[in-house]
């Protein structure tokens, strides 16, 4: 009955009530990084809004993505948000198939596929990871500063990429140790908190000061390195000071931003209003405060206007953060 | 005669082993320690890679170890009485889940004992299945394994979700409080007399001291009973009245029956002994990161099967196996480049072989040997550094080695494996 | 003469004498199987007694219910007259009685001291005592004249020393029963005189003794009373010294008492094997088999008389192609097939009957008509190109039930629901029905009761008649010297005589066998 | 009737082991405040529309295919006893090397086809072929050796994708090898369903279902009919039996890996010749552990294997509607375990009672009175037949 609703409603927004669909990635709700945050957003849009949240996980092996998009998209929910890029691969087709529904993607450009109802969410990660930087080389003592990524995707060479040139902005000769704790297709990388302390225990043994790590639950890993070594950390996605315990509140300096729960609220207010492009990529950049650094903890206070500086430049184009390291 | 001894076409020991495991276990434990430092003093002085024999490079190899050589004792236990456990895997992974749960709310000794028990709980089914149900051993592992994994996803989402301390359907909220860990006062702490030693950069002497220093500094509590466990297991199974009747069960049930040994109530002691290290193993990657992560385990339980057949079914060879891959593993993570130098290691164990191979006669696999040892020298020589896909498996190519080098004859329990139904003979 | 135990209850026994042990109206079920019905049995202190039977009487089963490894479903054990409830053998224990087993219950990893004192440990501050243990040991071994080392592994014994070990076993635990099943099933004369000399030590001490054999002529040389059991029940008893074999065995199975003796000489001029020089060394390096030469000529039998463990399961293995030499030839007809894998010499026309059917004749888990086509999977009626042939192997496999008398209910059958006697009967005619030159027969009869063991007999001599060659490997001394035409002894990897059987007792035989005669002695 | 006591026993452990499974199942579910029978209802509940149901038909169906392929190359090794826990390696460097090798060159479409699946057939074979030389040369204990060699294939793969197969543009969020052309993709089977006259369903049905069937009937016949088949059996069952038989066992073990390496090749194959068309990070791993399970529940034989194949496949398309009815997925996974492990106990159960009532009828066959009639008080034939069916009922 409500599959009739929605199909006319998809087109133009806001009568009827809103049915959302989410796809998270493997590991669904309660992963505290960005599936957690893409709710978060969609939460956010439903409490303005109202409306109801259909929420599914793929299964371990990842391989029925497919299935959860389209038996969202056939129980009539639109909008229909996947979190992340591994569903790249499949939602241009799936677009195509269902014409009445609004797709969101998060952390892929959809720019090439061509399908009018489907939207990217995408992030300016190298901005956000450029200020990571900034701070570490300006509040690096020896000079020595590292990063630990998660699976080496070329997504996360992206954070690398900003981290590296932010540091050396600041001081051209730092030295930034650089671990990936697996390789390209094998993601366990994301869920080895004992590979990430121990990858950061060596760069603080080598000398290195400050971590900052792309490498979702084997971050834990990496703050308690930091918290041993009583050196500090950057977290990542979200304000990671804000769930940690008391002692690892004390290491962790500050957070590179990645607001997908932003985006996914903008994007679900925009379908509801009707204000949707469709067929584009949203980019969420240090000028939309897409991606961004937290100051909890106030242990970057002091250097705030580097950062300021360095934001200002980029958004103004006098910066060209690289992509890729 | 004698002519016809050396060309017999099998002989019970490979070159290696011969040179290294022949005499007391002691002696050939030195053995192999006293060449394995050479070895690395040498290759790290002409790589200059220091961290091959840093005080850390040793801390991280025993930290990575501890889970797989608990797994591995796991294992000890249950496939000496008999019983084969590739579940070793699922009841790692019942095991961080107890320990993440109980620590958040009753601290680190609460994880100990959480995590040990749900290892326990997983013992037990394997227990039931294969010894009351005689169920085949492998059959039975394999689905504690898949089950594991979906009780613990399930009991997160039943827990955690909506948990106001944190945690969530891949995790639980962190630890309530944190594991103390020791150091040896004087040596490895405050002075720090073995940190000065091992900085610096004297060959074999520092080496030396960095191995001292990296296993006598900051040592978790559980590392320090995990240690203890490996004599403690000895003596349990070699030396009590307790530890003969559990063999028993694993090389011949049906004459342990018939001297009134309780083979079945053996065994179910065996198997959930088996949980609990493993569970313990699981507690001991929730130590590292102070929270329970979904995935944490990442196969240890596999390669702690392996490190107990590596290390032939005792106590001392699992250690043995467990540290060589928390060695190359912790190596593997910590720097690209010192991978590297491992080629020259491996190149000069393979010089080792074609010289042995050579003076026995072998000229074949004096050859292949040599030309090995000539590829790893020239890989050492042109790579720089290795790509991340390539890195990531320096510890299971190590093992592989060194089995294939070494090539024990090993002997596993007798009745390993098989199905005991009293009376059916 | 029986010494009255002090205290003893009220006289239940004849002459005012409890029986040690006495069995009323036993009765025990298996699904399918009836072992035991209404089993009488009375032993007196101090005495040897033996027990006697086919294959498949039941006589393990009642000990093993006297050694409570089982409940009976009926009757009851007293014990010095006294009625006794046997749980477990931990209860048997308990109450005096032990157990060696027909099939030896022993960890071959474990030390003899291990094997020996597990389940009843010797333990200091929680730990395993070895010291007392291995004086104890000691003790006992001098004490019954053993000869036991408590610190060598029981894999490297021979089954002379692991029989004392199962005897030291039960000694060890205070055992003043003592049940040996089938002790001498698989030793030499001298051997058995050895561990007769060992039960009269035991005897003298009080012990009691009872001991299942199938050895007729041995039971009334060492027993002081004998019951016989048939069919899962006593038949009767019998006294030892006015018994005659003949008499016994009709008892035991209503016929005569088969004997091995070959008619005529059959042997012709072709030889079938010949091995020149064989040498094998064991993984360790040792060489188990020395510089071995011998020929088998057409429709002769040549016998290997020797103790286990010198070298007659390797060679064995390597005329099979089962084990690499380290020196020798092996020729069939004139052809050399050193070389040749066991699959091809098989296909050559090599015939064999291993000595452990369960190991190396039989596919337990598989029908019958499976283990028709193991071992020659490459010849018809079995095999059709690539293929198998089911139906061609079934027909034959019911051919072969009903030829050699194998009793079973179909060829899809599971061959581990077949009696020992049974499955060694379907090994012997699957190797003739290939009508092999060579036959390697190892141990053909081996716990094979009289009846069977007859068909058997019967079969190698047609085989022989007939023109093939067959090297008869075999611990049964009367076996050998029957059906042999040439014997010779195999002494630590190295054949030591040739002797003739015609002219030879199995005492000079086991002379021979042990190195106690004089290798170059009288030989034919 | 013996017909129909065999039909008996073969559907009795099954029957145990979903009653058991479904108590489990229930006990969970009950759990978490849900209702059980809602999560029966889904489970059977294939959808609305014709279309919808056909396409449950293909989710089904397409997922068990790499599954029973998986657990054809396990059982064919478990046949022989070997355990080869490394198939997850196996199919994983096959099908990278196959999309590469497939993606590099140009055929006409049937060549292409078969050029693809040879390759990815020789590669699986290859890296099982390493397990058994350290096996049979150098005694490593396949277990171990499998384990490494799928890590050892985890990095490589990756270091192939990443380095020389790149196919990908730059930046990509996916990395992925070159799509295979046209000719060398596999065509889907959806043109049946027009034949049988369903709906059409939504996907692609994968044509590679008749690749898996072929390879599990050649597995069949090889493993039931062929003399090669008899001496992989005899040597799981008895090694040294076999040994004596004149098999060789070092060949056995070598050739055994290379088969079941060769169908463990084919694994990725579905996926990456029907959908996909490229290896990438994405690429769908721990089928070969997966497999291990399918074998084991299939009890080795491919038939069965099917079966179990499909069961997997049944339950895991559940999935999704679960979570629309508020049952986490997870329990799938529970339902999963939960089966092989009651399977497995339910067929011991049975094998131990068919078991007995062999040996009944072979103690019936073999007490018929002997040649020479009984002398003295023994029992007759005709007794002890009754005694036994007394003691059997
Ligand atoms: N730490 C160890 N880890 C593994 N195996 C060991 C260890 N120590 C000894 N072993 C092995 O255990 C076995 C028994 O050890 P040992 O040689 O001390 O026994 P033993 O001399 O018979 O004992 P006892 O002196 O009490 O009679 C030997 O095979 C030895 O190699
Ligand atoms: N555990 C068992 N389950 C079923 N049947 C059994 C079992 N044990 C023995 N039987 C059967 O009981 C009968 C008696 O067997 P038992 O072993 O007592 O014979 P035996 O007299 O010792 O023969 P042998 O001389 O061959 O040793 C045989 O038919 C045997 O198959
Ligand atoms: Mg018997
Ligand atoms: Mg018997």
């Amino acid at each position: 009955s409500d599959e009739d609703d929605n199909g006319s409603s998809a087109s133009g927004g806001s009568d009827g009530e809103l049915k959302i669909g989410v796809a998270y990635d493997t590991g669904g709700r309660g992963d505290k990084s960005f599936n957690d945050s893409a709710i978060a957003g969609v939460e956010a849009a439903v409490d303005e809004l109202g409306g109801e949240i259909e929420e599914l996980s793929p299964n371990d092996d990842g391989s029925n993505r497919e299935e959860l998009l389209t038996q969202l998209a056939d129980a009539g929910y639109n909008p229909v948000i996947a979190v992340g890029f591994a569903y790249g691969d499949i939602i241009g087709d799936i677009a195509a198939e269902y014409p009445d529904t609004e797709f969101a993607i998060v952390d892929t450009s959809v720019e090439e596929l061509g399908a009018d109802n489907l939207t990217g969410l995408v992030f300016a990660e190298e901005e956000g990871s450029f200020l990571a930087g900034v701070a570490a080389a300006s509040k690096s003592v020896t000079g020595h500063i590292g990063f630990v990524g998660g699976s080496q995707s070329p997504l996360i060479e992206k954070f690398e990429a900003g981290y590296v040139a932010g540091a050396q902005a600041v001081k051209p000769d730092i030295i930034v140790d650089v671990t990936y704790l697996s390789p390209a297709g094998d993601p366990s990388g994301f869920g080895d908190p004992e590979g990430g302390k121990v990858a950061a225990q060596g760069m603080y043994q080598a000398g290195a000061d400050i971590v900052f790590h792309a490498a979702g639950g084997s971050g834990e890993g990496v703050f308690e390195a930091a918290v041993e070594a009583g050196q500090r950390a950057i977290g990542v996605d979200s304000d990671q000071y804000l769930t940690a315990s008391p002692d690892q509140q004390a290491v962790i300096m500050t957070s590179m931003l990645k607001r997908v729960d932003n985006a996914v609220e903008t994007f679900v207010t925009d379908f509801a209003e009707g204000d949707l492009e469709g067929g584009t990529d949203i980019l969420n950049d240090l000028s939309t405060e897409g991606v961004g650094l937290s100051d909890s903890g106030g242990y970057i206070d002091d250097i705030n206007d580097v950062l300021e500086d360095f934001r200002q430049q980029i958004i103004d184009g006098d910066i060209e953060v690289p992509t890729s390291p | 005669m004698s002519a016809a001894t050396t060309t017999g076409p099998t002989r019970t020991r490979g070159p290696l082993a011969e040179l290294f495991l022949g005499g007391g276990a002691a002696r050939r434990a030195l053995w192999i320690l006293v060449g394995l430092m050479l070895l690395l003093s040498v290759v790290r002085v002409i790589s200059g890679e220091q961290a091959l024999t840093s005080a850390s490079t040793f801390s991280t190899a025993l930290l990575l170890a501890v889970p797989i050589g608990l797994a591995a004792l796991g294992g000890l236990f249950s496939e000496r009485a008999g019983v084969v456990n590739i579940g070793l895997e699922g009841m790692l992974i019942l095991g961080t889940w107890g320990a993440g749960w109980a620590g958040y709310q009753w601290g680190w000794a609460g994880a100990i004992v959480g995590g040990i028990l749900f290892g326990v709980a997983g013992g037990l089914v394997h227990a039931i299945a294969t010894v009351t149900f005689g169920v085949d051993h492998v059959v039975s592992g394999v689905a504690i394994n898949i089950l594991a994994a979906g009780i613990v996803r399930f009991l997160s989402e039943l827990v955690y979700v909506g948990n106001e301390l944190g945690g969530g359907a891949t995790q639980s909220p962190a630890l309530s409080s944190r594991p103390p860990s020791f150091s040896l006062p004087v040596l490895s702490d405050g002075p720090d007399l073995l940190g000065d030693l091992a900085d610096q950069g004297w060959f074999l002497i520092s080496d030396v001291a960095g191995l001292l220093r990296g296993v006598t500094s900051g040592v978790g509590v559980l590392t320090l009973i995990a240690v203890l466990l490996i004599p403690i297991s000895y003596v349990v199974l070699w030396r009590t009245a307790f530890g003969l009747r559990l063999r028993s069960c694993g090389e011949n049930p049906a004459a342990a029956d018939s001297l009134g040994v309780p083979v079945y109530r053996m065994k179910y002691i065996a198997v959930l002994i088996s949980g609990g290290l493993a569970g313990l193993g699981g507690v001991a990657l929730v130590f590292v990161a102070n929270i329970f992560k979904e995935g944490q385990t990442g196969g240890r339980g596999f390669i702690g099967l392996a490190a107990l057949i590596f290390g032939n079914w005792r106590p001392g060879g699992l250690a043995a196996g467990a540290g060589l891959f928390g060695f190359a593993d912790g190596l593997q993570l910590r720097s690209r480049t010192a991978v590297v130098a491992l080629l020259l290691l491996l190149a000069l164990l393979l010089l080792a072989v074609a010289v042995f191979q050579t003076v026995r006669g072998r000229y074949l696999q004096a050859v292949l040997a040599a030309a090995f040892a000539g590829l790893s020298l020239v890989g050492f020589l042109t790579i720089d550094e290795l790509p991340t896909g390539i890195v990531s498996f320096t510890p299971h190519l190590t093992t592989l080695l060194v089995l294939s080098l070494a090539s024990q004859r090993l002997r596993m329990p007798k009745a390993d494996g098989l199905v005991y139904r009293r009376g059916e003979n | 003469m029986a010494e009255q135990p002090a205290g003893a209850p009220a006289d239940t026994g004849t002459g005012n004498v409890p029986y040690a042990v006495e069995l009323r109206g036993i009765t025990k079920r298996f699904p399918g199987v009836v072992a035991n019905r209404d089993i009488e049995l009375r032993v007196r202190r101090g005495e040897v007694h033996a027990i006697v039977g086919e294959n498949g009487a039941g006589k393990s089963t009642l000990m093993k219910t006297l050694y409570g490894m089982h409940r009976p479903d009926e009757g009851t054990i007293l014990l010095d007259g006294r009625e006794t409830t046997l749980r477990s053998p931990a209860d048997a224990i308990a109450a005096g009685i032990g157990m060696v087993h027909q099939h030896f219950m022993l960890a071959d990893y474990f030390t003899v001291l291990e094997n020996i004192v597990l389940g009843s440990e010797p333990t200091r501050g929680g730990r395993l005592d070895r010291a007392t243990a291995r004086r104890r040991i000691r003790e006992i071994s001098e004490r019954y004249a053993l000869n036991l080392d408590p610190d060598v592994l029981v894999e490297d014994l021979g089954v002379g020393d692991r029989q004392r070990v199962e005897i030291a076993k039960v000694l060890y635990r205070g055992a003043t029963t003592l049940i040996l099943d089938e002790p001498t099933a698989v030793l030499v004369p001298q051997e058995v005189d050895e561990l007769f000399g060992n039960l009269a030590e035991l005897k003298r001490e009080g012990l009691t003794v009872i001991f299942i054999s199938h050895k007729l002529d041995e039971v009334r040389k060492v027993a002081d009373s004998i019951t016989v059991i048939r069919r899962g029940t006593t038949v009767g008893t019998a006294d030892p010294r006015t018994t005659t074999s003949r008499q016994l065995a009709e008892m035991m199975v209503g016929s005569e008492l088969p004997s091995p003796q070959t008619r005529t000489s059959t042997v012709r001029e072709t030889p079938v094997l010949q091995l020149r020089g064989l040498t094998v060394a064991s993984p360790g390096g040792r060489l188990v088999v020395q510089d071995v030469g011998l020929t088998v000529h057409e429709g002769e039998v040549v016998g290997i008389a020797g103790v286990e463990g010198n070298g007659q399961a390797e060679l064995v293995d390597a005329i099979m192609g089962l084990r690499p030499l380290s020196g020798g030839t092996v020729l069939l007809g004139d052809q050399d097939i050193t070389a040749w894998s066991t699959r091809a010499r098989r296909e050559a026309g090599v015939g064999f009957v291993p000595a452990d059917r369960h190991r190396q004749g039989m596919l337990l888990e598989a029908p019958l008509w499976e283990n028709r086509i193991l071992g020659h999977q490459t010849r018809p009626p079995a095999v059709k190109g690539p293929f198998i042939d089911r139906a061609g192997a079934r027909a034959d496999t019911a051919r072969i039930m009903r030829e050699y008398d194998v009793r079973a209910p179909g060829p899809d059958t599971l061959a581990v629901a077949l009696s020992g006697g049974n499955q060694q009967k379907l090994i012997v005619g699957r190797e003739m029905s290939s009508s092999p030159r060579l036959l390697i027969a190892a141990h053909p009869t081996r716990g094979v009761d009289v009846g069977a063991q007859a068909a058997i007999w019967e079969l190698l001599k047609d085989a022989r008649a007939e023109g093939m060659g067959i090297l008869l490997i075999s611990a049964d001394l009367d076996e050998l010297i029957g059906l042999s035409d040439t014997l010779q002894v195999m002494l630590r990897g190295r054949l030591v005589a040739t002797l003739d059987p015609g002219s030879l007792t199995p005492e000079q035989l086991g002379g021979h066998m042990t190195g106690a005669h004089d290798a170059a002695g009288d030989a034919a | 009737m013996t017909v129909l006591r065999r039909i008996g026993s073969a559907l009795f452990a099954p029957a145990i082991a979903v009653v058991f499974a479904a108590v489990i199942t229930t006990l969970v579910i009950l759990a978490i405040g849900e209702n059980p029978s809602t999560a029966v209802r889904v489970l059977f509940d294939f959808g609305d529309t014709p279309a919808q149901q056909t396409q449950a038909i293909v989710v089904i169906l397409n997922r068990a295919v790499p599954l029973f392929l998986a657990g054809l190359a396990v059982s064919v090794a478990f046949r022989m006893g070997l355990f080869n826990i490394g198939v997850e390696g196996q199919y994983r460097m096959a099908t990278v090397l196959a999309a590469g090798a497939g993606a590099a060159v140009s055929l006409p479409a049937p060549l292409h086809v078969v050029f693809v699946i040879v390759v990815a057939m020789l590669v699986g074979a290859f890296w099982a072929a390493i397990v058994a030389v350290l096996k049979v040369t150098r005694g490593v204990s396949e277990v171990i050796s499998s384990i490494m060699l799928n890590f050892i294939a985890l990095g490589t793969a990756s270091w192939l994708l990443t380095g020389p197969l790149r196919g990908s543009e730059e930046g990509a969020a996916i990395i992925t090898t070159k799509d295979l052309p046209e000719s060398g993709q596999f065509p889907g089977l959806n043109g049946l369903f027009d034949l049988v006259g369903l709906a059409q369903p939504r996907g692609e049905l994968y044509g590679f279902l008749v690749v898996a069937l072929v390879a599990g009937i050649a597995i069949s016949v090889l493993l039931k009919r062929t003399r090669f088949g008899f001496d992989l059996r005899a040597t799981g069952l008895s090694a040294s039996a076999a040994t004596a038989s004149g098999i060789d066992a070092r060949g056995m073990v070598l050739k055994t890996m290379l088969i079941s390496g060769a169908v463990a090749g084919l694994i990725g194959l579905p996926d990456l010749m029907g959908n996909t068309h490229h290896f990438g990070t994405e690429f769908t791993a721990g089928l070969g552990f997966l497999g291990i399970a399918v074998a084991l529940l299939g009890r080795n034989s491919p038939l069965g294997i099917a079966f179990a194949a499909l069961l997997f496949a049944f339950l895991d398309r559940a999935a999704v509607p679960l979570q629309f009815a508020d049952i986490p997925a997870s329990v799938v996974t529970i339902i999963q375990g939960t089966i092989v492990l009651a399977v497995v106990i339910a067929n011991e159960i049975a094998r131990q009672l068919t078991r007995r009532r062999a040996e009944g009828e072979t103690g019936q066959a073999a007490s018929p009175a002997p040649e020479s009639p009984p002398t003295g008080p023994a029992g007759t034939a005709g007794s002890r037949i009754d005694e036994h069916q007394g003691a059997g009922a």
